[in-house]
């Protein structure tokens, strides 16, 4: 349990340091310190056991179905990456608190550095690959948080974006290579995948896997071509980079070389991708830092470059070489975290780190510049410094890796050349800032730093040189216990000394030192020589190009294709209707192909029905061709309307009928409501290309929706009628069975139907709320409109007829469970014979005589309708369950009760209240604006 | 008949389907409508075609296919209710964007 | 009552709209806890629900005491129950947001919410093609009046665009529906499924002619390419809360093609099996890329959203396309993808809010008041959406690319798109709540053409906590998916595998036995 | 069915369905708007009149009962018929559609040229 | 308002809707009856503010004769106009006369108009807004004063006798 | 010979029918247009009654009362448009 608590300790201390932080400075960095001491302190016990050898696993379950626990493992890799981790964190902790300026909020700094560390310490200490790659990719989003710290910074902004982009792009490539990889193992578990290195060498898609899990390895480690993202990461405040990019972060991918490195060495492949980049990023970082004018960029280039070497030793690929790589590990974080701290010092003193123009510092700061000096010659490989120790071993194993191949000769040499650019930049960083004459134009005077700020510094220098003077005493163990966790297997003959007598690998140092010397002392010519290169093949231009180029992509596609035409939307609709029609009618022909016409014998056709059906036609197509003149093409439409009820009359069925009929005429009159405030004639706006791509889609649909009504009708049915038949008048107790069906068998549809009714009334009162428009003052011929607004005769025999209509509806209603009719028709002849007065008188005078809001209707309805439906759970029976019986009256005899009765009152208040609410108040919609207008006109 | 009704479908759909691509919200609405006939129609041919038997029991000897009939009332209503929706909306459409062209340019 | 607890997520909300209806004078802080109310009962039911049906029973309920196949019957089982859950945990928090003054903004709003709320678990519980038809009516004619809410000239003209769209998917429903009764000669789902294993030769071309419209009007509501032209601008510019309950509203479609695939042209389905099969894998991954391409192109962070809502479209499908596991992944993916586009929504509008010059445009403006905690906010909400460890996002993909090993192409365009939405949210956040005019003022545009004239209502003031409460919540269920992705994804495995077996659904049914 | 019942039905019917005829071809073949106005208010309302009679008679005839619903419907006809072309006359004028006819006696308050 | 107003506020109107009830459900079945005086008096008490003022017959008697050459009248016309149709455009004369009005009640002047529009061969078609006029079409007109005379003798006469009691009111 | 009537009703009330529409589709104004749809209702009306008598069938009156109702309101309301623009203020 300790591990995963120590893991989350910083998570949890993150927002304990936040809050911290509102009492003052000094609160927020003694939390954060102690956040990470109590880690530590609950790794303690882990660290000791794998001292002894020993690996601790602890599992916590999480989502075992998906083979993903929440694994902890401290071995030697995860306690020497843990000591990193937790003991840089606490010198940066420390440095951090006097870096930061009085404005930034330090709160805020160590909130994130603890999200960091705690996900770092989640890499190290993941023994499931994939909860591994979870705490990959949360280093990669803390460091954008880090990264982006001076949020107001352009560079700092950009900066955090790509190192997102790069870091977050590889952990997705080894996401993909981790998820192959438990493919392979059957587990994503380390114990298990690092026990089948064999299984997965020989596994076919082992190159994929390699080159996955590369991607993400180089992409964190910034290596060439990916290295460009560290440099820009610099914008980050120094203690951020002194932390990530010297120590924690970028070994993160080297980290995943030496976990893997059971697993996935050990083939040419491995060897000359791992090899190959890791040489080129050795040679490219070295010769960049050496022309690099800022300091941070030459501390930057030279991380590069050292991860380079790492990246080498872990593929060349003998255990030797691993555990040299896991030797320089551990020194470079030493020795740059300290560099990165004495340029932040330096930075901090100067207001600048132009190395141009900082010069001589040894006479302002000779103690910081003692403590950088060391430092350098550690990262130049200069004996009795700890780098020296890792770099002799990288150039014995790069001889004896060359040694084995053709053009072997050239590794030596390659490795040689590096380390010679190594001490010149490393010579620039001392000569260069610490002598080189005197200061040009700082914003400040230098002088020595706090005192504790240099001492996170000293501590560092002191473990350089303890490191490097007595290598067996101080780093043996910890690399012991390392190097064998990398290996899991017995570690090599090693010898930590300073003198191995003389060796192709001392010679190679010598010549390093002195070639070095002579390019530093070339340098100006050098220098000269980059200016004019400089820009040329540069890997961070190809990124952004990259972007540039997806980004204008996605605008120039997104811009095509959503240009915000309904029109375009309802074509590709149709489109795709017509291509999946046609595939699902023709898709399946070939073997087994059937005829479009089937063997229902077909009705015969008359002249009066051939005649009605071709004016049916005749007037739609009008209804199409003269569609611009509007109100001529309603009118045809209303005509098309009634003759589709002549259709259902003729195919047996009246109550569709008398349905199409009344929902026919109300949106005639919304329609026309509506064409008043819209223009009398739609303009001619189409192109003739444009008419004509529509005409041939739209014939296609017809031609479609033709042939497959064809295909229907000439088939027999099989259907579910014959039981709704049966069962209409003994289970529904009605004899219009299509009524029984709505308020009974389907009476849950209706009560849907009903509830679409109400709520698109609502729906259009919202829509209605405060609607501006205005009318024409003159008719489509420019003539004024009649003055008679309600004609007398017409007034006089709409209030005539009211009764009469209400009479009508009642009729419908009542006898509609047994004869066409029902709750729908009657509210709809309801509503029309209400709107009928308000056609003829008007809406004041209407309005004047009836309940003022519909509302309470229509929530009657709905009522009616639910508790119809709930009165049958009463009973213990299922919603809607309908009841009927015969009551017998005295004088009358029989009458029918039927529950679905009141259901069906539920509709026809639905129906009626609905209507109303719809077009009254868009005819109030309409007086508002005439009163509107009249206001304004007078 | 039944090749004349598929016809007649053929006809309100390809027709509806040439409104509905026009610019303007009142053809649109036009060819919302004539497509509610047509498919009214096919999902009432569902039930294929029989003359003069009503699914009112006693009224005949054999009725027709009840079930389709319906469904087309249900959906006839659904498809009032969705029209005067899209009526109202394209006046205030109209009033919002000034003018009443279905993606609100302005008059060409 | 645990004999209706079936149908108890469909009248709960009704009764609470007629209700609100009826009511519609009280004033509006009682109407607004009602409406919570409600939806917290909702809750209630869905879980008691989610738990009747985690064993593996299939719960029928015959509406009006008709058997199936004639009458209409709910059908809850593991798929519909986690369906209903995520809803009206997504309703909670999109309702107490409303709460926040959106609901005030025009009428009948909480009435039009708990309808909504009706058409959305119908057309999860029902188990009658024609009624599901009706279902999606409901939910459609509800998501008009919510989406319009409140007016103005963008929001009105999207509306118009989702509305006709929209009435046009309707029309293509019921030739489907009319295809499938002439060949089949049913509409109960379950019914259909047995005879189409035993479709007569004839009607086949029928009945594949009407699964294919089926699968059309599905895709258009699940916004899948090239149906969702309608979503970006629809989603972008609806106000915040009803944006993120809209985030359900891809899903019904989404569901429906699911249900569907499963139970009409699974396997066993004769000639008419795996019918959606050589579509979906395709025009899900089209989407997913599309998807990503409009987060990049966005220009402000409504239609990011609305554009990762595509995206997360695309994600789901084409983890429904892979099969059992495939579906597993996507039913668990499929309630993170709905509360991180919530969440997103609800944090453009939040920002936007409080950026009065250039609201959720890409470009800079003052510092945030409490700019840590939007920020924040934002980046968690950022990572969530994108699929980013460690929330449930992640946990969603890792699952989908598990379902998937066979399929190298989904792999790439799950990880690219991965990388695509990252760097756009990435450069959104940046424009958003890093770079600001106090220090840079250069660049920001005249209010020409600027987004002044693009937004749908001037910047209302946040007014209360309710706004936070919302936020917080989502992120507290994406949270809870995360650290409970255990019996989580154990659930959503268990609904695949009673998908791959329609037998015992048709069964439970029809009666007989599997 | 009683042979005189059937005379008179088909008699009825064809008489009906004439006039029908005749107001739709006034309707088709007439000039101008206003003379095409005769044929189906009084040619067309009859010729429904007479085949409701028929209907009714028929029903009552065949039925059980005596079928006077019919009556209904032809009455409705008869006060609604007029009130249509009353006012498409009203918005003919309104709309200065051009007539055949000559104005007889000269009132300037309801010339047809003016809005009344 | 008188309290019989109240529960019966149409005397005439009930039993004339009842009356309709029967008609349309072919039936006269003691449940239908009471059905119908049931609606006959609901349906009225709801509209009863749609009909501002009562509407009083004067002469019953003469209604009936009135009926009568009404429906005489009707078939006569119909027979005419179908000739003139038939006889074609050219056999017309048509032509607009302006019909003065005695009738002041509202329901007296609209089923005058409606029945010149049923009758002779004419359409009403457009009353004046001080209600004096009516400008009447013709389809055939020999003589437009004849055409005047008939339409005030033999129509608004009997019309203005029924419902306004007396020719001089 | 009843039905032998009726064969010539129905070609008289196709005729009409056709006639009807034809002047629907010529216009010229929109008021011969209103006039010819009112002119169909009613003969749809017309239609309706024999077939019921042709089909023995009362289940059609109901229809015919509703195209009766319907068709009236109908006209008015476009004729009323013609007059007013505004048909409900
Ligand atoms: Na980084
Ligand atoms: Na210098």
């Amino acid at each position: 349990m300790n591990l995963f608590l120590a893991v989350l300790t910083p998570f949890i201390g993150a927002a304990l340091v936040a809050w911290a932080s509102r009492r003052g400075r000094a609160h927020a960095a003694w939390s954060a310190g102690a956040v990470a001491l109590l880690a530590l302190a609950l790794l303690l016990p882990a660290m000791v056991a794998s001292f002894a050898g020993a690996t601790t696993i602890q599992r916590l379950s999480w989502i075992p179905a998906a083979g993903l626990d929440l694994v902890f493992r401290l071995d030697g890799l995860g306690l020497l990456f843990s000591l990193l981790i937790l003991g840089i964190g606490l010198l940066v902790i420390l440095y951090a608190h006097y870096y930061l300026s009085a404005q930034d909020s330090l709160g805020r700094l160590y909130a994130y550095l603890l999200l960091f560390m705690g996900s770092m310490l989640g890499i190290v200490l993941s023994e499931n690959l994939i909860q591994l790659l979870i705490f990959w990719e949360l280093t990669s989003l803390s460091s954008f948080l880090l990264i982006a710290y001076w949020r107001r910074r352009e560079a700092a902004r950009r900066g955090a974006r790509m190192a997102l982009a790069i870091t977050g792009a590889g952990g997705l490539a080894m996401l993909a290579g981790f998820l192959l990889l438990g493919e392979m193992t059957g587990s994503y578990e380390l114990s298990v995948v690092l026990a089948s290195g064999d299984t997965v060498r020989a596994h076919p898609l082992y190159g994929t896997t390699l080159a996955l899990v590369l991607l993400g390895a180089f992409t964190k480690s910034a290596q060439f071509p990916f290295h460009f993202w560290l440099p820009h990461a610099m914008a980050a405040p120094t203690p951020v980079s002194a932390y990530l990019h010297s120590a924690t972060m970028v070994k993160a991918g080297v980290f995943m070389l030496a976990r893997l490195f059971p697993v996935l060495s050990g083939t040419p492949e491995w060897t000359w991708w791992v090899g190959g980049v890791g040489l080129v990023t050795l040679l490219v970082g070295a010769v960049i830092a050496l022309f690099k004018h800022d300091l941070k960029g030459l501390l930057a280039y030279s991380t590069i470059s050292h991860l380079g070497l790492i990246t080498a030793l872990f593929g060349i690929g003998t255990p030797l070489a691993a555990v040299a790589g896991v030797f320089h590990i551990i020194n470079h974080a030493i020795f740059k975290a300290g560099l990165f701290m004495a340029a932040g010092i330096i930075d901090h003193e100067c207001g600048t780190r132009d190395m141009r123009r900082i010069n001589g510092l040894w006479k302002f700061m000779p103690y910081t510049a003692t403590l950088a000096m060391v430092a350098a010659a550690a990262m130049a490989g200069v004996p009795l410094a700890n780098g020296f120790l890792s770099k002799e071993m990288f150039f014995a194993e790069a001889v004896t890796a060359g040694g084995q191949m053709r053009f072997g000769w050239l590794l030596p040499v390659a490795v040689t050349v590096a380390g010679m650019f190594a001490v010149a930049y490393s010579l620039r960083f001392i000569h260069d800032v610490f002598f080189n004459g005197d200061p040009i134009d700082l914003p400040k005077t230098p002088h020595e730093p706090p005192r504790w700020m240099k001492v996170p510094v000293e501590i560092l220098v002191v473990l350089c040189l303890l490191v490097g003077i007595f290598p067996a005493q101080t780093v043996e163990p910890i690399l012991a216990v390392a190097a064998g966790a990398v290996l899991q297997g017995p570690l090599p003959a090693h010898d930590l000394a300073i003198w191995h007598g003389v060796s192709p690998a001392l010679w190679m140092s010598v010549i390093a030192l002195c070639g070095g010397g002579l390019l530093y002392f070339l340098r100006k010519p050098l220098f000269a020589l980059h200016s004019r290169l400089e820009g040329r093949l540069d890997a961070r231009a190809i990124y952004e190009q990259l972007l540039e180029g997806a980004l204008a992509f996605a605008r120039r596609v997104v811009s095509l294709v959503d240009t915000g035409s309904l029109q375009r939307q309802a074509l590709l609709l149709v489109l795709a209707v017509l291509v999946l029609g046609a595939v699902g009618m023709l898709g399946g022909q070939g073997e087994n192909a059937v005829p479009l016409t089937g063997t229902r014998p077909q009705l015969p056709l008359d002249g009066l029905s051939l005649m009605t059906g071709l004016a049916l036609i005749l007037v739609t197509l009008a209804a199409t061709v003269l569609h611009r003149s509007r109100l001529t093409a309603l009118i045809l439409i209303s005509a098309v309307g009634l003759v589709v009820a002549l259709v259902f009359v003729k195919f047996s069925a009246p109550d569709l009928a008398l349905t199409q009929l009344s929902v026919e005429v109300v949106t005639i009159i919304l329609l026309l409501l509506a064409l008043y405030f819209l223009p009398p004639e739609s303009p001619a706006e189409s192109s003739n290309s444009r008419r004509w791509r529509d005409g041939t889609v739209a014939a296609l649909a017809g031609g479609g929706a033709a042939l497959l009504v064809w295909a229907m009708l000439t088939r027999p049915a099989d259907s579910l009628a014959d039981w709704f038949l049966a069962n209409s008048v003994p289970g529904g107790g009605g004899t219009n069975v299509v009524n029984v069906i709505l308020v009974d068998f389907r009476g849950f549809d209706t009560f849907g139907e009903i509830t679409v009714l109400a709520i698109a009334a609502l729906g259009i009162f919202a829509l209605l709320e405060n609607l501006r428009l205005r009318g024409p003052t003159h008719d489509s011929h420019g003539g004024d409109w009649d003055v008679d607004v309600h004609p007398l005769i017409l007034a006089t025999f709409a209030r005539l007829l009211l009764p009469l209509a209400l009479l009508v509806s009642a009729f419908i209603f009542l006898r509609g469970h047994n004869l066409p009719g029902g709750g729908f028709i009657a509210g709809l002849v309801t509503a029309i014979a209400l709107i009928m007065q308000y056609l003829a008188n008007g809406v004041a005078w209407t309005h004047a005589r009836l309940p003022a809001r519909t509302h309470p209707w229509i929530a009657a309805g709905l009522s009616a309708a639910l508790l119809t439906g709930l009165a049958s759970l009463l009973f213990g029976r299922p919603f809607l369950t309908s009841a009927f019986g015969h009551v017998e009256v005295p004088l009358i005899g029989p009458i029918e009760l039927a529950s679905v009765i009141a259901f069906d009152l539920g509709v026809y208040l639905v129906v009626v209240g609905a209507t109303l609410l719809i077009l009254i108040n868009l005819g109030l919609a309409h007086q508002a604006n005439r009163f509107d207008h009249e206001r304004k006109e007078t | 008949m039944e090749a004349l009704l598929a016809l007649v479908i053929g006809v309100l759909t390809g027709c509806g389907v040439y409104l509905v691509l026009r610019a303007r919200s009142f053809p649109v609405v036009l060819g919302l409508t004539l497509l509610s006939y047509a498919v009214n129609l096919f999902l009432f041919a569902s039930g294929r075609l029989v003359i003069g038997q009503p699914p009112v029991i006693g009224a005949a000897t054999s009725y027709t296919d009840p079930l389709p009939q319906a469904l087309v009332l249900t959906a006839i209503v659904i498809g009032f209710a969705m029209t005067a929706f899209v009526i109202m909306l394209s006046l205030r459409a109209r009033a919002e964007l000034g003018n009443d062209h279905v993606d609100g340019r302005s008059d060409t | 009552m645990s004999a209706h607890l079936v149908i108890a997520p469909l009248i709960a909300p009704f009764v609470a709209g007629v209700l609100l209806l009826a009511l519609r004078d009280l004033t509006m802080p009682v109407r607004r806890r009602l409406a919570v109310l409600a939806v917290l009962v909702q809750i209630g039911i869905a879980s008691a629900l989610l738990v009747a049906v985690s064993g593996g029973d299939i719960l029928v309920y015959r509406l009006g005491d008709w058997p199936a196949p004639w009458g209409i019957v709910l059908v809850a089982d593991r798929l519909a129950a986690w369906l209903v859950l995520i809803t009206t945990l997504l309703a909670l928090f999109a309702v107490i947001h409303a709460g926040d003054g959106l609901d005030r903004r025009g009428r009948h709003f909480h009435v039009l919410f708990q309808m909504q709320l009706f058409g959305l678990a119908g057309a999860f519980l029902t188990g009658d093609l024609f009624n599901l038809f009706v279902f999606f009516e409901i939910l459609l004619i509800a998501s008009y009046g919510l989406l319009l809410h409140g007016g103005g000239p963008e929001r009105v003209r999207a509306g118009l665009h989702y509305v006709v769209i929209n009435l046009l998917g309707s029309i293509v429903f019921l030739f489907a529906a009319g295809l499938i009764y002439a060949s089949l000669g049913s509409l109960n789902l379950a019914d259909l499924a047995a005879r189409a294993a035993a479709v007569p030769p004839e009607n086949l071309g029928l009945a594949r002619t009407g699964g294919l419209l089926l699968l059309a009007v599905f895709a258009l509501k699940a916004a899948l390419l090239p149906l969702f032209l309608w979503l970006p601008a629809a989603y972008a510019h609806t106000a915040a809360p009803m944006a993120a309950l809209f985030a359900i509203m891809t899903k019904v479609g989404a569901y429906a093609i699911l249900r569907v695939a499963t139970l009409l042209f699974g396997d066993t389905a004769g000639a008419l099996a795996n019918l959606f099969t050589p579509w979906l894998l395709p025009l899900a991954l089209a989407t997913l890329a599309f998807g990503m391409l409009g987060a990049l192109a966005a220009q402000n962070l409504r239609r990011l959203a609305a554009w990762l809502v595509v995206a997360s479209i695309g994600t789901l499908l084409t983890a429904f396309a892979l099969g059992t596991a495939g579906i597993a992944a996507g039913l668990y993916y499929l309630p993170h993808g709905t509360f991180a586009a919530a969440l997103l929504f609800l944090l453009a509008e939040a920002i936007a809010r409080r950026r009065p010059a250039s609201a959720d445009f890409f470009m800079p403006d003052h510092d945030l008041p409490r700019h840590a905690l939007w920020g924040g906010l934002y980046f968690v909400a950022a990572v969530a959406i994108v699929g980013l460890p460690p929330l449930s996002g992640f946990i969603g993909k890792f699952l989908l690319l598990r379902a998937a090993p066979d399929h190298p192409v989904v792999w790439v365009f799950i990880l690219l798109a991965a990388l695509a939405g990252m760097i756009a949210l990435a450069r959104a956040g940046s424009r958003l709540l890093f770079r600001t005019s106090s220090l840079e003022p250069a660049g920001i545009p005249a209010t020409a053409g600027g987004p002044d004239h693009l937004r749908d209502e001037p910047p209302d003031p946040p007014t209360g906590p309710r706004e936070l409460t919302a936020i917080l919540g989502l992120l507290g269920l994406i949270l809870a998916l995360t650290v409970a992705a255990g019996p989580a994804v154990d659930f959503t495995q268990a609904a695949a595998l009673q998908l791959a077996d329609p037998a015992a659904y048709i069964a439970a049914v029809l009666g007989g036995t599997p | 069915m009683n042979i005189f019942v059937e005379i008179l039905l088909s008699f009825l019917v064809i008489a009906g369905a004439a006039f029908a005829f005749i107001g739709s071809l006034g309707l088709y073949r007439l000039r101008d708007f206003y003379t095409r106005l005769h044929g189906p208010t009084k040619a067309t309302t009859l010729g429904v009149g007479c085949l409701l009679v028929a209907s009714s008679i028929f029903f009552s005839v065949t039925g059980e009962a005596l079928s006077l619903h019919e009556i209904l419907v032809s009455l409705f006809l008869f006060i609604t018929a007029p009130v249509s072309a009353h006012l498409l006359a009203k918005a003919a004028l309104h709309r200065q559609l051009p007539s055949l006819a000559v104005m007889q006696n000269n009132d300037r308050e309801t010339k047809p040229e003016h809005s009344a | 308002m008188t309290p019989r107003k109240n529960w019966l506020p149409h005397p005439i109107l009930t039993p004339i809707l009842t009356a309709i009830w029967l008609l349309l459900n072919n039936s006269i079945a003691p449940g239908q009856i009471l059905l119908g005086l049931l609606l006959g008096w609901a349906i009225p008490r709801f509209t009863l503010a749609f009909w501002p003022e009562r509407v009083r017959i004067h002469a019953p008697g003469r209604l009936l004769h009135f009926a009568g050459v009404f429906l005489y009248d009707v078939l006569v016309a119909n027979l005419a106009v179908a000739r003139l149709i038939l006889a074609g455009p050219r056999a017309l004369r048509p032509a607009f006369v302006v019909v003065p009005l005695d009738l002041t009640n509202d329901l007296a002047i609209s089923l005058l108009a409606n029945t010149i529009c049923l009758t002779p061969g004419t359409v009403s078609a457009r009353l004046s807004v001080d209600r004096r006029h009516l400008l009447v079409h013709g389809l055939d007109v020999e003589s437009p004063e004849e055409l005047v005379a008939t339409i005030k003798t033999r129509f608004e006469a009997p019309l203005k006798a029924i419902f306004e009691g007396s020719i001089k009111c | 010979m009843l039905s032998f009537a009726l064969t010539i009703a129905f070609a008289l009330v196709g005729a009409a029918f056709a006639l009807s529409f034809l002047r629907l589709l010529k216009g010229p104004d929109a008021t011969d247009r209103i006039l010819a749809l009112d002119t169909l209702s009613i003969n749809a009306i017309a239609l309706l009654v024999l077939l019921g008598i042709h089909l023995a069938s009362p289940l059609y009156f109901e229809v015919a009362l509703l195209i009766a109702l319907m068709g009236f309101v109908g006209t008015v309301a476009l004729a009323k448009f013609l007059l007013r623009g505004d048909i409900i203020e």
